[in-house]
């Protein structure tokens, strides 16, 4: 579905991702993680086309992505960016238009019933400028933004930010069933345990580099990524 | 008492997203404040600090009423605050982000400093040196002559606790400082925070979704929902509070 | 040194240097048109002259600066023309403004400054004292709104007058004071004075309480994109009073289409002086366009400058002294203005005639030509 | 009496209306006041007249041409002013910057090719003036009224309601992340630019038909921009009423104390209101939250 | 030679209001469309000052100063607390009354005709000095925690009140530093030209000042004084351009804009061993985000 091989991104001095190679099969949830810092916002940026690769080459379908961000988008692949960035001054209501921007008014009218059946806070508070929601409610916002557009690809960013316990457990079912209805998820998430939990496969990136790769449950009882990156002992 | 909030209000038109809430902070002490999202847990700190103004009630942080006094004179008043949605001065580098923070408490003015002279100088120093201090304790001096945007996530929300901690604040109000930390980081943060109540005799009004730390840090948790307080107490009461599971912890933390 | 813009005076045969003369103005800015009409103006004068051989086979050439409205540039072109180019003379911008800041600086530099401006108080800064480098090449604005006053007074019979100008141009100002004085003096009356500012585009309010006034004659000494909203607007209200305009309104009054029949205005040239055909159709031939008011007394200007160049080539030197010495010495110029010679008391032209005109059938028509007392 | 100042006054306002809207769709949309809108209307009014003079069309087209000249103007604009600026990363302040460069450029380049003599529209209109009862109201003035209504009413609903509205208004808070939606920005800002200068083209030709045309005919912007600030931030609406009420405002302090000491007066008037209405006429106040 | 004088005395008066500028708009992101009002307050009331009420050169100065300072605390009090660019509209509006007020007062200052007379006493040396002065006391204001201060409520307003900053009072400050600037240029201007007349103060003039600070980069006080020189000169140096010089001069912006779209040099500022403070200029990721109301 989506290749990346040896990408290099660099900003200026700092090179971020070092000869990066993945390969994301269809329908799967592919999981990332790494500390502060590793590059794993980078790697998402560069799929998205925020970032332009210094080298290497990501294909979608068999083909190179197109130069653009909303091209890429059209094409199928959109992002829950880090932080959320929902656009504040607009409504919750405009923000989710604004998911749904390459589809047409009846799609979107449809898909936005679907988000607000996922999230029903958001309904609440559809009039509301998002950016005055708050932290959590903003990011569902961000994830709901994401589901407007009936993307082939997902790429999640620390989706969990600032959920309450029981919303990241939905979310992570959520995830787990946008993955069902047959779309694709890349997953950059710093809950490593619920997230590999997840996922079908995983990597481990460490200074732009990958360091790990292999099947979800297999990592999850690897010792080094226990201590790593899962606390060393359950979460108490 | 070090502060005391009494039947605290806030309504944004018809919505109340804080409805009567009372709290007390102790000296020295680490206080959690959980609860739903858009419990009104970050509208509750905005009014500390003054961000907000509250529609009812009160706020007295040591001896004196805070609500409805400016934010700089609170913050001058020693309550230091790192915010939700990460707001560092993205054009000033990680050093003069925590030295903004200091600035008020040196001894000069504009006109003095327009004329320059070894005081000014000295005084400039200082806030250096004390900026700095305050990057060491987060272990983030190397990183002093980065810009904040440059940075990743997890960095950029340890840069907002030392720029908090610049003020020689009393009571710190920490929104979320684990966000995108890793579990080995939020072990990090956990032994900084507990070493910063220790040395610096510092308070610390903390809101966490992630229930490790809540739990694991604080003394005593308050408990939010739709604006209302359902519960207070320590770690373990909280955890078993039924009310608290329900709305908040979900089915799945009885065996967490 | 820079060259002037529209100064593609050859090279001189005999390689004799030219003789320089400064032409500071406005050329984009507001005034652009009148910079330009100056320019236009002196332009064809020195080809002309330099046609015929020039003067002591010197070529005349102009050094032109854009000042845009700006006083500040002013200055510094004047010092630059002075010192880095060696002019002998300058052909001063029509802004009486600029050439007020001008006026004690050239006393310093001792380079004559000639040109259309109007303030009385650009030669004479106060009564009885004189700048000594500045000649004034238009009827005052004194002697052109008195002559309309007196004639509006004596020869129309008008007693109740009103005023409408732009407080914010000196021009407008400087037209608006010597009207009323005149008016008041001779037993006339003020009914309304009314203002406006620059940029303002509607005078409905101002004409309405005119209107309220009920005066027998209006006064509108404004620039060229003012006049003819007055005229229309007054008429668009139902205003029967005489609209009385200034020297802009040749030909631009002609804007306000309809409206504009029967008004009364000063001018500084008789446009159908048989004297002025001449100039009238080389202008256009030339520049595709109408000379503007400013053409004609930059026109002068020129002139009056070759003149005195003349006279001092045969004196000897041409130097900025010998031409600020000769301009007092050129008698009855036949000027498109009128017979011009300069008073050495006042700088400014003797008893110079004042063409009242009317605009009947969308033609100008000459109504007398009043010979102003001063 | 009263009522013909009252009548002017709200004509005045109509004239400001018109250009308040096109200044505030790039004011209130992308969080910049643009300037250059006035040399946009300039420019599209020379256009229309030089159309008008050679073919000797009538008000309809040669307002149409007017109106399209200032369109592609505007996008011109965009392009060799703002994007390359955008793209370099220059902050949007610097954009303020730039376009009152590119207003004092294109008006100098008015100068240049026009700035010889002034120009008056031919007359379009049978009647100039309407007069109801001894009250009289320009005829241009109620073509102004008119189009501002209609063009805010478009206007209005074209930001509430469709894709590129809410596309435009998100790229003033977050280009990078308008991006990612799939919007293309540079289109969307494009449109923005084509919009406005549609409407600094029909204000510049109505204006020029109405007025003379002169180089810096484009510098009652500033009044488009008083009205689109007083008006409140987000709010065309409120820019249309804020123009209405300069209008009066300006006819009334003409009346009363003249017009040397209006700018004076309204400057007074201006900073009471905004003080006690800090929100502006019709903007909501959105406040940053922590 | 007395040209070039005159160029560079007009570009150094100049440059003194544009430091005033710097620090309000390049540093704390203040737009004031009224700081050549402040200027034509300076200029008249010191020429009215000496001329109409015998006062000496020196206090004269100051007093203007002192009155433009009063006007821009009374102004800043209603509207430094709204948002910014109610600001920018306020002093606009400022300008522009102040404007009408002078052509309206013919009495005193002789209206549209401009004030003549006024005694030529602002020297070279008294120029150089001023400026040295100036320059001077803005550096250590831009290095100090005030220069900081005013770019961290620039970014972020909350934040910088969170913090401890009198966001309200440091935007005081710096209004009227900026006034007490202009009124100062203003005066100094007033007695080199021996003229005043309102039109040299309009808002075109403000906004000239504010190119040349986002010119010369917003963030650097070497960029301030750089373009500052640069667009004041250019006028003088583009004279051959005749009619064609305004558009020359605008190109000549544009491009620069364009190919360093932060100002010549950006945050960089000319620094003599630790004498101005070491910075580098900051590439924010995300740069779109910037919200600027
Ligand atoms: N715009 C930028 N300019 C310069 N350096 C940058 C920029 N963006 C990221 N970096 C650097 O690239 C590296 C990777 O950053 P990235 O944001 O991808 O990390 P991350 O794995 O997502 O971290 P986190 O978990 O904290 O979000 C970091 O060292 C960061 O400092
Ligand atoms: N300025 C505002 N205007 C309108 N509604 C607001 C505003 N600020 C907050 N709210 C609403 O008040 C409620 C409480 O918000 P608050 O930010 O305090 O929640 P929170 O407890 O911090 O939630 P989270 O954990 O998700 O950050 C939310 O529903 C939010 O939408
Ligand atoms: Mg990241
Ligand atoms: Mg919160």
């Amino acid at each position: 579905m989506l290749d990346i091989k040896e990408l290099y991104v660099s900003y200026g001095r700092i090179t971020a991702l070092q000869g990066v190679s993945m390969h994301v099969p269809r329908s799967s949830i592919v999981c990332i993680i790494g500390n502060n810092g590793a590059g794993k916002s980078t790697l998402l940026n560069a799929i998205s086309g925020m970032v332009k690769p210094k080298s290497g080459e990501i294909t979608f379908e068999g083909r190179p992505l197109p130069a653009h961000p909303h091209q890429i988008v059209k094409a199928g692949i959109v992002q829950v960016p880090e932080g959320r960035q929902v656009f504040p001054i607009l409504s919750v209501d405009e923000n989710l238009t604004m998911g749904g921007y390459v589809l047409s008014y009846r799609e979107i009218r449809e898909r936005k019933a679907r988000v607000y059946e996922l999230f029903p806070r958001l309904k609440e508070r559809a009039g509301q400028a998002a950016g005055t929601l708050s932290g959590g409610e903003q990011q569902m916002l961000a994830i709901g933004r994401a589901l407007m557009s009936s993307p082939k690809v997902i790429l999640f960013d620390e989706p969990s930010l600032g959920l309450a316990p029981m919303v990241v457990s939905q979310v992570f079912e959520l995830i787990a069933k946008i993955k069902e209805s047959g779309v694709t998820v890349v997953l950059v998430e710093q809950n490593a345990r619920k997230a590999l939990s997840v996922a079908d496969t995983a990597y481990v990136l460490e200074n732009g580099k990958v360091v790990l790769e292999g099947r979800a449950s297999e990592l999850l009882e690897n010792p080094m990524v226990e201590a790593a990156y899962l606390g060393g002992r359950k979460s108490a | 008492m070090f502060l005391k909030v009494k039947n605290l209000t806030k309504r944004f038109g018809g919505l109340v997203a804080v409805d009567n809430f009372s709290m007390e902070v102790t000296r020295r002490q680490i206080t959690g404040l959980i609860g739903p999202n858009g419990a009104g847990k970050t509208t509750v700190l905005n009014m500390l600090s003054g961000l907000y103004r509250p529609d009812g009630g009160s706020i007295v942080f040591e001896d004196r009423e805070i609500s409805g006094k400016r934010p700089f004179e609170i913050a001058r008043m020693g309550v230091g605050r790192t915010f939700q949605n990460i707001r560092l001065f993205n054009e000033l580098n990680v050093l003069e982000n925590v030295k903004i923070a200091h600035g008020w408490r040196s001894r000069d003015n504009l006109l003095l400093t327009m004329i320059g002279g070894t005081r000014v100088s000295r005084a400039e120093k200082e806030i250096t040196r004390k900026a700095e201090e305050c990057l060491e304790r987060l272990d983030l001096l190397r990183l002093k002559n980065e810009y904040p945007g440059n940075l990743p996530y997890g960095t950029q929300r340890r840069v907002e606790i030392a720029r908090a901690l610049g003020s020689d604040p009393k009571l710190l109000l920490l929104d979320e400082p684990a966000a995108g930390l890793n579990p080995n980081e939020v072990h990090e943060l956990m032994a900084t925070l507990r070493k910063l109540v220790e040395d610096l005799d510092i308070s610390i009004v903390l809101i966490e979704h992630r229930m490790e730390i809540v739990l694991n840090l604080c003394e005593w948790i308050f408990v939010l929902d739709f604006g209302k307080k359902i519960a207070e107490g320590t770690p373990k009461q909280i955890r078993e509070n039924p009310a608290v599971i329900a709305a908040y912890l979900g089915e799945e933390s009885r065996d967490a | 040194s820079g060259g002037g813009a529209g100064s593609q005076g050859k090279e001189s045969a005999k390689n004799l240097p030219d003789i320089l003369i400064g032409n500071p103005q406005d050329l984009s800015s507001t005034n652009s048109a009148y910079g330009k009409g100056i320019t236009n103006s002196a332009q064809m004068i020195f080809d002309k002259v330099n046609a015929e051989g020039g003067i002591n086979g010197r070529k005349l050439k102009l050094v032109t600066y854009d000042v845009k409205l700006d006083v500040n540039e002013a200055i510094n072109a004047y010092k630059r023309l002075c010192d880095q180019d060696k002019v002998v003379a300058v052909l001063a911008p029509p802004v009486s403004n600029q050439v007020l800041a001008l006026a004690p600086i050239a006393e310093e530099k001792k380079v004559p400054l000639v040109g259309p401006f109007v303030d009385d108080r650009c030669t004479n800064p106060e009564p009885g004292k004189l700048w000594n480098y500045t000649f004034i090449m238009q009827q005052s604005s004194k002697q052109q709104a008195q002559a309309l006053a007196a004639y509006a007074m004596n020869e129309l019979k008008f007693k109740k007058f009103a005023l409408l100008y732009n407080v914010g141009n000196s021009f407008s100002v400087s037209l608006a004071k010597p009207f009323m004085e005149y008016v008041k003096a001779n037993g006339g009356q003020i009914v309304a004075e009314e203002t406006f500012q620059f940029g303002d585009k509607d005078f409905r309010g101002q004409l309405t309480k005119i209107k309220a006034a009920n005066p027998d004659a209006i006064y509108l000494p404004n620039y060229p994109a003012e006049i003819p909203l007055n005229i229309q607007q007054a008429k668009d209200l139902g205003i029967k009073a005489q609209l009385l305009g200034d020297n802009v309104c040749l030909p631009f009054a002609l804007q306000a289409g309809e409206a504009a029949e029967g008004l009364i205005f000063h001018n500084s040239i008789d446009p159908n002086d048989p004297n002025n055909q001449e100039f009238i159709k080389a202008y256009k031939e030339r520049y595709k366009i109408d000379p503007v008011p400013q053409a004609y007394s930059g026109y002068d200007s020129a002139m009056i400058l070759v003149e005195a160049i003349k006279l001092a080539a045969k004196e000897g030197e041409i130097t900025p002294a010998s031409i600020t010495r000769n301009l007092l010495n050129v008698k009855d110029m036949p000027g498109l203005q009128s017979k011009i010679t300069l008073s050495p008391t006042t700088h400014k032209m003797i008893k110079p005639t004042v063409p009242i005109l009317k605009i009947q059938n969308a033609q100008f028509i000459c109504l007398t030509k009043y010979v102003s007392p001063e | 009496m009263i009522i013909q100042q009252l009548v002017n006054g709200f004509s005045v306002g109509a004239v400001y209306a018109l250009i308040a809207v096109g200044f505030g769709l790039v004011f209130n949309v992308l969080k910049f006041s643009n300037f250059s809108h006035g040399s946009t209307m300039g420019i599209s009014a020379y256009i229309a007249y030089l159309f008008a003079m050679k073919f000797h069309l009538s008000i309809v087209p040669t307002v149409s041409i007017g109106t399209i000249a200032g369109g592609i103007c505007a996008v011109l604009v965009e392009l060799i002013a703002f994007r390359p600026l955008r793209k370099r990363g220059g902050q949007i302040v610097y954009f303020f910057v730039t376009s009152i460069t590119m207003l004092m450029l294109l008006e100098n380049i008015l100068v240049i090719f026009f700035g010889d003599t002034f120009y008056a529209f031919p007359k379009m209109i049978a009647s100039t003036a309407i007069t109801v009862a001894g009250v009289s109201i320009s005829t241009l003035y109620l073509v102004m009224l008119g189009c501002s209504v209609c063009a805010l009413a478009l206007l209005s609903y074209w930001l509430k309601y469709t894709k590129m509205g809410v596309a435009i208004r998100a790229a003033s808070c977050a280009i990078n992340t308008c991006n990612l939606m799939g919007a293309n920005v540079d289109a969307v800002i494009s449109w923005t630019f084509f919009v406005a200068g549609l409407m600094a083209g029909l204000s510049g030709s109505l204006l020029g038909i109405s007025y003379t045309l002169y180089p810096q005919i484009g510098q009652i912007v500033v009044k488009g921009f008083i009205a689109s600030v007083v008006g409140g931030l987000g709010n065309l609406t409120g820019a249309v009423v804020g123009a209405i009420l300069l209008g009066i405002l300006e006819v009334f302090f003409i009346a009363t104390i003249g017009a040397g000491l209006t700018p004076a007066a309204t400057f007074a008037i201006m900073v009471l209101f905004l003080f006690l209405r800090p929100q502006g006429v019709a903007g909501t106040i959105v406040r940053d939250k922590a | 030679m007395e040209y070039y004088t005159s160029v560079l005395m007009f570009g150094a008066i100049s440059t003194i209001g544009t430091l005033g500028t710097f620090v309000l708009t390049g540093l704390t992101g203040l737009f004031s469309l009224g700081q050549a009002a402040f200027m034509a307050i300076g200029a008249y009331s010191a020429a009215m000052g000496v001329v109409r009420y015998n006062l000496p050169f020196a206090p004269a100065v100051i007093l203007s100063v002192g009155i433009a300072v009063g006007l821009a605390y009374i102004i800043g009090y209603a509207t430094l607390n709204l948002r910014q660019d109610y600001f920018a509209l306020s002093t606009f509006g400022f300008g522009e009354a102040v404007r009408a007020v002078l052509t309206t007062s013919v009495q005193l200052t002789g209206g549209a005709l401009g004030m003549t007379g006024i005694p030529k006493l602002t020297t070279g040396p008294l120029v150089v000095i001023s400026l040295v002065v100036v320059v001077w006391l803005i550096r250590n204001v831009r290095v100090s925690r005030f220069g900081r201060e005013c770019v961290a409520l620039r970014l972020d307003e909350t934040a910088a009140q969170a913090m401890g900053v009198d966001v309200f009072w440091r935007k005081m400050q710096v209004f009227m530093l900026g006034a007490a600037l202009s009124a100062y240029a203003g005066a100094l201007l007033a007695f080199y030209t021996s003229y005043a007349e309102p039109n040299m103060f309009g808002w075109m003039r403000s906004v000239e000042w504010i190119i040349m600070v986002f010119l010369g980069g917003r963030d650097s006080l070497t960029g301030a004084l750089l373009g500052s020189f640069v667009l004041n000169t250019a006028p003088e140096v583009l004279r051959f351009a005749s009619q064609m010089r305004t558009a020359i001069y605008c190109i000549l912006i544009l491009v620069t804009l364009n190919l360093r779209p932060r100002g010549l040099l950006g945050a960089w500022e000319l620094s003599f061993s630790g004498i101005f403070g070491q910075r580098r200029s900051a590439v924010t990721r995300g740069g779109g985000s910037q919200h600027v109301s």
